[in-house]
């Protein structure tokens, strides 16, 4: 892919922060406030693909970043989980929510939906990641 | 409720925009505002959580479709060039099922409990013991992660099933020579 | 027992989980975890078929059954379970030698897990909209598997498949949609007790057509058929073996069953009319895609026309809807997955040693091949019905069921398009398999063999003990069919 | 009750597209119109008048809510979507990268 012009790169510099710590928000507060891993997410793959817009990527960073997102993807997908094993291990039931509860409405409250909801943002945030890489690459980097 | 009505009538030009126009860049755009305006609809419907989703997943898909598109070619160039015999069949085929759909359709919406009034049946229990059984302020994320956890873990796996599968659709061979 | 039920869906979505990352360390990994995962899912689902004495209801997070997702196996969930866990584990023994013709290896791989544990959450969930999301997995995966080999037949046969079964989930969806909305809950029992006692409006009308028409365009049943015979010979051998021989079996016939038996509680008794439309696309199925059989030349098209009309005589016989019939369907199931799949993953040796798939062109092609050969031969002649193979047992039960229904002309049907059955499976064994003019191929490698030799036994041994698998497996599968809202109450009493 | 009736509207201009148009670009964007119409119509069964989003900011909750339930369908299902189209708009590229076209008459095997 090929840059784009110097006005969109330091509106991007200033931005980009912004928006990945913004996602990063939505992930941790998916319990109390809208919003949720899949948003959060989302918003953080947002952000990886405005940087490959604006400044452009080479071939050589394309395959690498696709290689790296897949093995975030995996580790997401593994701790998502992990977290429903946790419940069959140590409780019951498969998927039962045995962290400690906490006091509503604070950071560190909802058992099991904290990590969850972290697992699930690296794992869609890595997902999206790879699914633009595909389509928008300038070539098809699936050599194997 | 006149809000609903203008939303609904510019999403349902917005779509036909979108299905009609020669321009493939400009379809898309148009499909982007059909998404815009079922954010909108999600915020008067009270549905935060589903807004802020749609917003995201609308921008990321328009993106999608516009890295195809620059990768392709712009012009629909099946638009304009008359029907034939051929196209018959499609088209009576739609204005039957159409019919049929919109008849039973309506039919079905009006033995339906009223638009307003839900029946809440399962979801009363959400909300009174929501707080106290998963400790989740939003009872959206307590019902997607906790009572119904497992439809999430399933959601999470066919976004990876769908990012394994544009991998696997985008190789450039596919036998070895 | 209980605890383990959640291992159905958990080891093969770990595996794909495990999969990309592993791969990256040694190439066989991949092969190495989803074979470890297919095995252990099939002495799981051998355990749960053997001791299984009634049905689990399995509530995922301790939620019970309105408020959370539950996982009901009962003796109808464990029968399709275990055909397809026989059935993945032959194929991936297959696909092992046969992929290495095709780049992309641990994307193979991870797909195909993928497309097992929708499979296996289909069939032992109890929840609608759960259904509707392992759906989604499985297909998704299923569309990407066909267009795997991203030539020019493949991905416009997995894009016009991926048209229809996306259409197919989308009406699917609605339907969850106005079911919730009329009776706001999910879980099928809870759906089946208020559809019993609510009045039968439009909405019960409307979702089920919906229902009805998603349900059997994703099991290609006759008006809806037109992307399996596209779809099923473009994939890779052992994809088409797990496609035609149990994925529209699972996503199709036993979901519809589910629905129209389980939850809408209808039988012969109570909805003749519903039951003679399925008698007749049943019926349709098999005398159009028979007959559209025999002008086949494409040897993998030939067989998928075949599954559509072996699914008509399925559809025909949860048709006919008494208990005869019910059986002869669910062994027709798994009579058909093992013997299609067989047929498949013949024409996958044959294709990985030729590279041909014209009959006319491979005269004689598989003559140097006699394990091939010879399975096709038993293949063949499971699959048109003749005795002591299983095949013979499942239209027997069809027919004792038309019979017993005094539906004569249906039973005449059943007959003729056994022999028509033969007809085309011959015209395959003629040409590729008798005709000696080619000379100088050798059989194909070890598992290849191994899994169609395993299939051949298996399709002798369930023959012989056929009744012995009716009485054991089949009849309580058929009974949980038959006892329509009855299992409403199963459910939520937790059995 | 018209409410409704839109969005059935907006998924019967989904079905049109993918039912008669020739265009593969023009069948994945119906099939993301009709993915809409579809969600937009489940997150309207749980509206209730008068209530408010089901986020509870304060014990005990003052509230009355709307139905917390098919918002969380509904966020599964849009995730669902945009899956299936990334799938769908991988094989489009493809497809006219082997074919130079989207015109679903002169691809084989499309027809029917």
């Amino acid at each position: 892919m090929r840059g784009m012009t110097t006005i969109v790169k330091t509106i991007t510099r200033i931005v980009i922060g912004f928006i990945f710590v913004y996602g990063c928000y939505i992930v941790l507060f998916g319990h109390l406030s809208p919003g949720g891993g899949f948003a959060g997410g989302a918003i953080i793959a947002t952000s990886f693909i405005l940087s490959r817009l604006a400044f452009g990527t080479t071939e050589k960073q394309e395959k690498n970043t696709t290689v790296v997102s897949s093995i975030f993807e995996s580790i997401g997908g593994i701790g998502f989980l992990s977290v429903a094993l946790l419940g069959m291990l140590f409780g019951f039931y498969y998927f039962q929510n045995i962290i400690s509860k906490g006091i509503p409405l604070r950071l560190a409250s909802a058992g099991h939906i904290l990590p969850a909801n972290i697992a699930i943002g690296i794992k869609v945030g890595a997902a999206l990641l790879s699914i633009f890489l595909g389509l928008a690459s300038t070539k098809y980097i699936m050599r194997d | 409720m006149q809000a609903f009505y203008m939303l609904l009538v510019f999403m349902v030009a917005a779509g036909i925009v979108a299905v009609e126009i020669k321009d493939l860049l400009a379809a898309v755009i148009s499909l982007g505002a059909v998404g815009f305006g079922v954010a909108i609809m999600f915020i008067m419907l009270q549905a935060p959580d589903l807004a802020f989703v749609q917003i995201v997943i609308e921008i990321l898909a328009v993106v999608f479709f516009v890295a195809v598109i620059l990768k392709t070619t712009h012009e629909d160039e099946t638009l304009g060039r008359g029907y034939t015999k051929d196209d018959i069949i499609p088209i009576l085929g739609f204005s039957l099922f159409a019919l049929m759909f919109l008849y039973l359709g309506i039919k079905a919406m009006i033995s339906l409990p009223s638009f307003g009034n839900p029946l809440m049946k399962v979801a009363s229990y959400y909300i009174e013991n929501g707080l106290k059984e998963v400790g989740a302020g939003n009872l959206v994320a307590a019902v997607i992660l906790d009572y119904r956890g497992y439809d999430t873990l399933g959601e999470a796996t066919v976004l990876f099933t769908s990012v394994i599968g544009v991998l696997a659709i985008l190789r450039k061979e596919g036998r070895k020579k | 027992m209980k605890p383990l039920v959640p291992l159905f869906v958990v080891i093969p979505l770990g595996a794909a989980f495990l999969i990309p990352i592993l791969s990256k360390v040694w190439r066989r990994f991949s092969e190495i975890i989803g074979g470890i995962a297919s095995a252990s899912i099939l002495f799981l689902s051998g355990y749960f078929l053997f001791n299984l004495r009634s049905g689990i209801v399995y509530p995922v997070g301790g939620w019970l059954a309105p408020f959370g997702i539950v996982f009901v196996v009962d003796k109808l969930s464990v029968f399709f379970v275990f055909v397809i866990a026989l059935i993945w584990f032959l194929s991936y023994l297959f696909a092992i030698n046969y992929m290495d013709r095709y780049t992309g290896g641990w994307k193979f791989y991870t797909l195909f897990s993928l497309m097992h544990a929708g499979m296996m959450g289909v069939a032992i969930t109890g929840d609608l909209f759960n259904l509707f999301v392992f759906l989604e997995i499985a297909s998704v995966s299923s569309y990407a598997l066909v267009g795997f080999s991203v030539e020019e037949e493949g991905l416009e046969a997995g894009f016009k498949y991926m048209v229809m079964g996306e259409i197919a989930s989308l009406f699917i969806l609605l339907g969850i949609a106005f079911v919730y909305a009329s009776f706001s809950t999910l879980n099928m029992a809870d759906i089946s007790l208020s559809l019993a006692s609510a009045t039968k409006n439009a909405v019960y009308y409307f979702v089920f057509a919906l229902f009805v028409f998603g349900f059997s365009l994703k099991s290609a049943a006759f008006p809806f058929h037109s992307w399996l015979p596209d779809a099923h010979p473009a994939a890779p051998a052992p994809v088409s073996a797990v496609l035609s021989g149990v994925f529209i079996k699972i996503l199709g016939i036993y979901s519809l069953s589910r629905i129209v038996f389980n939850v809408f509680g209808l039988s012969r008794a109570n909805a003749p009319g519903i039951f003679n439309i399925l008698l007749l696309l049943g019926i349709l199925s098999i005398i159009f895609a028979g007959l559209a059989a025999l002008v086949q030349r494409d040897y993998k098209r030939i067989l998928a026309y075949s599954s559509i009309s072996q699914i008509g005589y399925i559809i025909a016989g949860f048709g006919i809807g008494n208990i005869w019939g019910i059986i002869g369907a669910l062994l027709h199931v798994l009579s058909h997955a093992m013997g299609k799949g067989l047929l498949f993953l013949t024409s996958g040796s044959v294709v990985y040693r030729t590279e041909e798939r014209d009959i006319e062109k491979m005269a004689g092609f598989g003559v140097r091949m006699p394990w091939t050969g010879y399975s096709y031969l038993f293949g063949m002649l499971s699959l048109s019905g003749i005795p002591p193979f299983i095949g013979f047992f499942s239209k027997l039960f069809l027919l004792i069921g038309a019979v017993k229904q005094s539906m004569y002309g249906v039973a005449v049907i059943f007959v003729i398009f056994s022999a028509v059955t033969f007809a085309y499976l011959l015209r395959i064994e003629n040409k590729v398999f008798w005709e000696k003019t080619v000379k100088g191929f050798s059989d194909s490698p070890f598992l290849m063999v191994f899994s169609m030799v395993i299939l051949v036994l298996l399709l002798l041994v369930s023959g012989l003990c056929f009744s012995h698998i009716t009485k054991e497996f089949v009849k309580p599968a058929a009974e949980v069919l038959l006892r329509g809202v009855l299992y409403a109450k199963d459910i939520l009493g937790g059995i | 009750m018209v409410v409704v009736l839109g969005s059935l509207l907006l998924v019967l201009v989904g079905i049109y597209a993918i039912l008669t148009k020739k265009n593969v670009m023009k069948i994945v964007i119906g099939f993301a119109l009709m993915e809409y119409a579809i969600n937009l119509l489940f997150a309207m069964v749980g509206f209730k008048k008068g209530a408010v989003a089901p986020i509870i900011t304060s014990i005990p909750p003052k509230h009355n809510f709307v139905d917390p339930l098919p918002q969380a369908l509904v966020l599964t299902a849009i995730v669902i979507g945009l899956g299936t189209t990334a799938v769908m708009l991988a094989f489009a590229l493809r497809i006219y990268d082997k074919t130079k076209t989207f015109d679903i008459d002169k691809l084989r095997r499309l027809k029917g």
